[in-house]
């Protein structure tokens, strides 16, 4: 995409504000409903400045009731608002998850009533969260039908996938990964735009693919960059329902050996849902194993020294490559 | 026990009910007794898949508390409240035409038994999971405030879903957010085979004032009674006074469903509620004031039979449609945003 | 293995009942919580008799409280209980998801303190039970480090597998599919067995093998049985988390070919986690794609004609096999 | 707002308290906040990772609690609840080396900050869902009651947790079930930058009764006002008579967590409270009696600073060990099967 210099460089997390402003803005069904999203900006400061801006109204601090904040959401959605709702830590999203999975999740087939929700989910670790604040849930909402899912990797695809998810007449959970907040920046285009539901190659190559999304991709992307002897494409996901399918096996026709990489605990993570779209349609274009990288199947640890264990690493990245490469 | 059902109301005529609004709460209630009956029956032929669920007995609950409700005023029913879709203009027709599974009922064969809802007509069809529709309908009416529209959200649930966590959630941030909501609590002294002593110490209409809200009392039973609670409700809902609670006692006189036998219900506690059927109460008011109930019930039982072939002509969904509507393509369509031709109170 | 000819021929339901009642003679920490599952027996009347035998303080009709019956298990467990809790249907786990996931998964790894509960999942379609009353959520659970999910799909394991599960110390989900509970019948070792967690070999066959669990196995078997030239192994996974790996990955590795079939929906069922096994760990041993069969990502329609249509049928089943057969 | 704390009870000697015992409560207070701010000084230092939390202020309602129940009466305490940890008789410096995430510390580095329990103590960590440990307790309560065991459970969460469904369903669950539970409900007036006012409208100790439960107010800055009402919930869940709320009426005197300025909150009210500080109430009333509470606080530090010292020098955690233990391969160890050296009131 060709950028006009003029564009201003944002943190991921200020994208996913500015995202927030400029549909409210451009339109008044947005709301947004939370816990301390209003006077104090969220636990994370997403909401900064909204509450001053369009008011306590369409800026609802909510008592603590995940179940109700998303229940409500759908509620109004149905009746024509678009509300954006805010867990405070993705990982409270278990207390929602009958309201999204049963609620939310199955309105329009069954009654034909779409609910225009979003739920922001702040996930992922890597600053010593543990168990209640590091989590990666969206496998359990990718094997929920009527859910989309998004999980932005840059400050650019953070508001375009934020915008498009508001416009979008469905439930969608939205992933924001805190280690990219402050740590990611990048030009954002000022106003609206709207980011495809689709993958996106961030690094060309034919030898071999890295499958990511979210943080992953950057930790991917610092592994890569270790090897510059070898072509290594490195597709972003995006989005992750829907699933990209084309854009997955058109990379593995190109490349030919596959890495897929997940910071979710590994049973039945997105990944392995990627591998065996990949095992079943385009096998004859495998030249190697499918190799998963994931985070084993524990809860996420506090000490620094045991989150660096289990957390996908640039090393462990790499070493996959390496292996696939030699294979 | 309650004492038995309308002495009282009986006596003097209601204040907000002309005659014709009397003979439509009890049409309805003939109504919803005559397409739940049919739909029994359809189901021991073998005719209805799933499983089949009745509101025998607490006809009066769901048809007076729709009846005080403006057509803008959506509805979210539970598993006794056919009447709710009726009054709400859900045609018999296309009710039937669900419980067969057909492709042209309310949920095209997606749904079943009394999981339905017909959102033009400002129904949302339940969910299982009890009571989730509560902060369902906490968000709509979180929407009319916000929008400064003059209508309410009403829900319906047992006293058995007021154990679950959902119902505390829906009280509490209904009352913090004083949004123009009405919960009405259907305590028909049974979840499926657990008595409500088993379910909670207290009447749970008690924990309305700990919430801030407004607990009311009503005999459930009793068509007029119900409606003037739901009015009262209703009129402080769109007032800005925020959300009534209303307790309506009443008793569930069939099974769980129709294959559960009851057994654990004492024959007793059925033969005093059955000298208290909803339906006669009103038909002797109204027989009372010189009104032809029988005619009434002909009329209705006409009607039923009609819809009952229409439905039974209608065809089975298409295979391939199996699949599709998972997402929304197009633009939303609000609830509510149909006609509502039986729109209740004017 | 051996059976006795003296064995009772029990249903897969009764054989669940007979588990409950051997467990709780043997061991008086073993307690029931649930809805309806006192006098009534329950909504299947698993638990029919129950009451009777072992009193209201074992056998606890609770409020409808699913969150609070799954935390109140974890309670008593930590203090050294062997509670057994009842969803009334599988897809009101949906409502006690947190405890779940949050609490009883990560007890141990977070505070070295077990939680050996069960909780048992009446699961599964094929009788117009609707999108409410027919879910397999599994996968959620798989997905959740922690747990161990149990599947049987015989009267003889699912006794064997519910004994084993009272016994271990850990939280265990049970899955018992509603719509073998009056299908299935077999014989059953009468008193106290222990089925190991693990696979086991339905049928043998070096050509191809389908891997399935809980009614699927069924519906295998009877696409297999149309296709008697050919010869098809089937491996009944009964334990899904843990997984048998080493059953599945020696299965491939005899057999080249696979088909997977999962009640479940399609995204990130235990069928792409299988899959990726496959394509990870034994990518040299296939000889043609892995195909899965699963239930497509829609909530489970009521309308018999369409839930036909959503569900893997005995001809989905052999059309896989036939087309792998043939490749 | 409340009186100023414990003018009434610092009249009277406590009935149940004997000077020793008062001491001791004075002692975990001052525990209890010199370990919170060694780990906070320890944690700006860049030492302990993760987040960081306090009970500033709220230090007399968890050390008041925990030292009216017995060494086999588990507790599920929260994040302000320190002096619960310290009472039930975790030492100083697994607490400093669980924030540090050492090896041996109580957690051994998978969990932090105020995520820990000791088992072996009866202690039950928390998870952070709120208020999900309050089930917990109800079902600890429910096997005390069904061994016939003279033991209850108690489970603290402050107002912001109230709203939440578990809260709801454990009420209901423990007072349908009349299990030996006790709620205690830690009032500080906000739930992180939400106050209480927009959390309920009433406050919630008023909902107990309709549930059937005794519901009590205390001076949750008044140590020994603290100990002697859970001192009679105790009694009252051994004797049969069921749970019991208690709602402690205190103040966050610190942000949230470390990393929040509380700029939401008015300086007015921390200047009241600060007049109120628990700590400050109950050395008056000792040093009155003439206890040297100075040699006290000395003795703490000394404590506290072995114990700082003891924590910086253990191992941090092997990362081999980070993938262990997902699962008990042993047989279960059950909670409160250690000794508790501090086991509170005799
Ligand atoms: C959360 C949840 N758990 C369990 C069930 C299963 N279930 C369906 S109806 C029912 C009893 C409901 O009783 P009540 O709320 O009193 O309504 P009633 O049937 O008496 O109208 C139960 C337990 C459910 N629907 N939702
Ligand atoms: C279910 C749930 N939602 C959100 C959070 C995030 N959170 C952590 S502490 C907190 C405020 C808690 O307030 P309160 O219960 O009053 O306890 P206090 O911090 O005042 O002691 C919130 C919202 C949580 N822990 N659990
Ligand atoms: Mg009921
Ligand atoms: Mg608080």
């Amino acid at each position: 995409m060709e950028r006009l210099s003029l564009m201003p460089q944002l943190t991921y997390l200020e994208a996913i504000s500015d995202a927030l402003r400029v549909a409210m803005r451009e339109d008044e069904r947005v709301i947004l409903l939370g816990e301390d999203i209003g006077e104090h900006g969220g636990a994370f400061k997403v909401t900064d400045g909204l509450l001053a801006e369009f008011g306590a109204e369409r800026v609802i601090d909510t008592p603590i009731c995940e179940e109700a904040i998303v229940g409500s959401a759908v509620g109004a959605a149905i009746v024509g608002m678009r509300p954006v709702c805010e867990m405070q830590f993705a990982d409270f999203v278990a207390c929602a998850f009958d309201q999204i999975a049963n609620v939310a999740g199955k309105l329009h087939y069954r009654l034909g009533l779409a609910a225009p929700i979003v739920v922001r989910l702040p996930s992922g670790g890597g600053f010593s969260g543990g168990p209640y604040h590091s989590q990666n849930p969206e496998a359990w909402f990718l094997h929920s039908p009527g859910l989309k899912v998004l999980a932005p990797s840059s400050a650019e695809d953070a508001k375009g996938l934020l915008l498009a998810a508001i416009a979008d007449p469905n439930p969608v959970l939205f992933l924001e990964h805190k280690n990219l907040y402050r740590r990611v920046r990048g030009e954002v285009p000022d106003g609206s735009y709207a980011t495809p539901f689709a993958a996106r190659t961030v690094r060309e190559g034919d030898e071999l693919v890295v499958i990511a999304y979210g943080a992953m991709v950057h930790t991917a992307l610092e592994a890569i960059e270790q090897l510059p002897d070898a072509s290594i494409r490195l597709l972003d996901l995006r989005s992750l329902a829907p699933l990209d399918e084309d854009a997955i096996l058109a990379a593995v026709r190109d490349c030919s050996k596959v890495v897929i990489v997940d910071e979710a605990n590994y049973t039945c993570a997105l990944g392995a849902q990627v591998s065996s779209l990949i095992a079943e349609r385009a096998f004859e274009y495998l030249e190697a194993p499918i190799v998963r990288v994931a985070t084993p199947d524990v809860p996420i640890p506090f000490a620094p020294v045991l989150e660096r264990a289990v957390l996908p690493s640039v090393e462990r990245i790499r070493g996959a490559c390496d292996e696939l490469l030699a294979y | 026990m309650p004492s038995p059902a309308g002495g009282a109301a009986a006596a003097a005529a209601p204040l907000h009910l002309e005659q014709s609004d009397r003979v439509a709460l009890l049409r309805f209630m003939l109504l919803h007794r005559a397409v739940e009956d049919r739909g029994a029956s359809l189901y021991k032929q073998g005719k209805v898949p799933g499983s089949f669920y009745d509101g025998r007995g607490q006809e009066a609950t769901c048809v007076g508390a729709t009846f005080a409700l403006a057509a803008a005023d959506p509805v979210c029913p539970l598993i006794r409240d056919l009447g709710a879709h009726l009054v709400k203009g859900t045609p018999p027709r296309d009710v039937l035409a669900h419980y067969l599974g057909r492709a042209d009922g309310v949920s095209h064969g997606r749904e079943g038994n009394v999981h339905f809802g017909d959102a033009a007509h400002g129904v949302v069809g339940m969910v299982s999971m009890l009571p989730d529709m509560m902060v369902v309908a906490v968000g709509m009416a979180l929407a009319f405030k916000l929008r400064g529209e003059q209508r309410c959200a009403t829900s319906f649930f047992g006293d058995g879903a007021t154990s679950v966590g959902d119902w505390h959630e829906a009280m509490n941030f209904a009352a913090v957010m004083q949004v123009p909501a009405i919960f009405i609590l259907e305590h028909n002294n049974y979840a499926y085979s657990t008595p409500s002593a088993r379910q909670f110490l207290v009447d749970p209409v008690e924990r309305a004032a700990a919430y801030g809200i407004p607990g009311v009392s009503v005999d459930g039973n009793d068509v007029e009674a119900v409606f003037e609670v739901v009015r009262e409700a209703r009129e402080r809902a769109l007032s800005g006074a925020g959300p009534t609670l209303v307790s309506a006692q009443t008793m569930r006189m069939h099974g769980h469903g129709l294959h559960d036998d009851a057994r654990y219900v004492p024959p007793e506690q059925l033969a005093e509620w059955t000298l208290r059927d909803p339906i006669e109460l009103q038909s002797k008011r109204l027989a009372a004031l010189g009104v032809d109930v029988d005619a009434l019930a002909a009329d209705v039982k006409a009607e039923v039979d009609k819809a009952t072939e229409e439905a039974l002509a209608m065809a089975l969904p298409d295979p391939a449609s199996a699949t599709t509507g998972v997402f929304c393509l197009g633009e939303p369509i609000p609830v509510g945003s149909g006609d509502a031709p039986w729109s209740g109170f004017r």
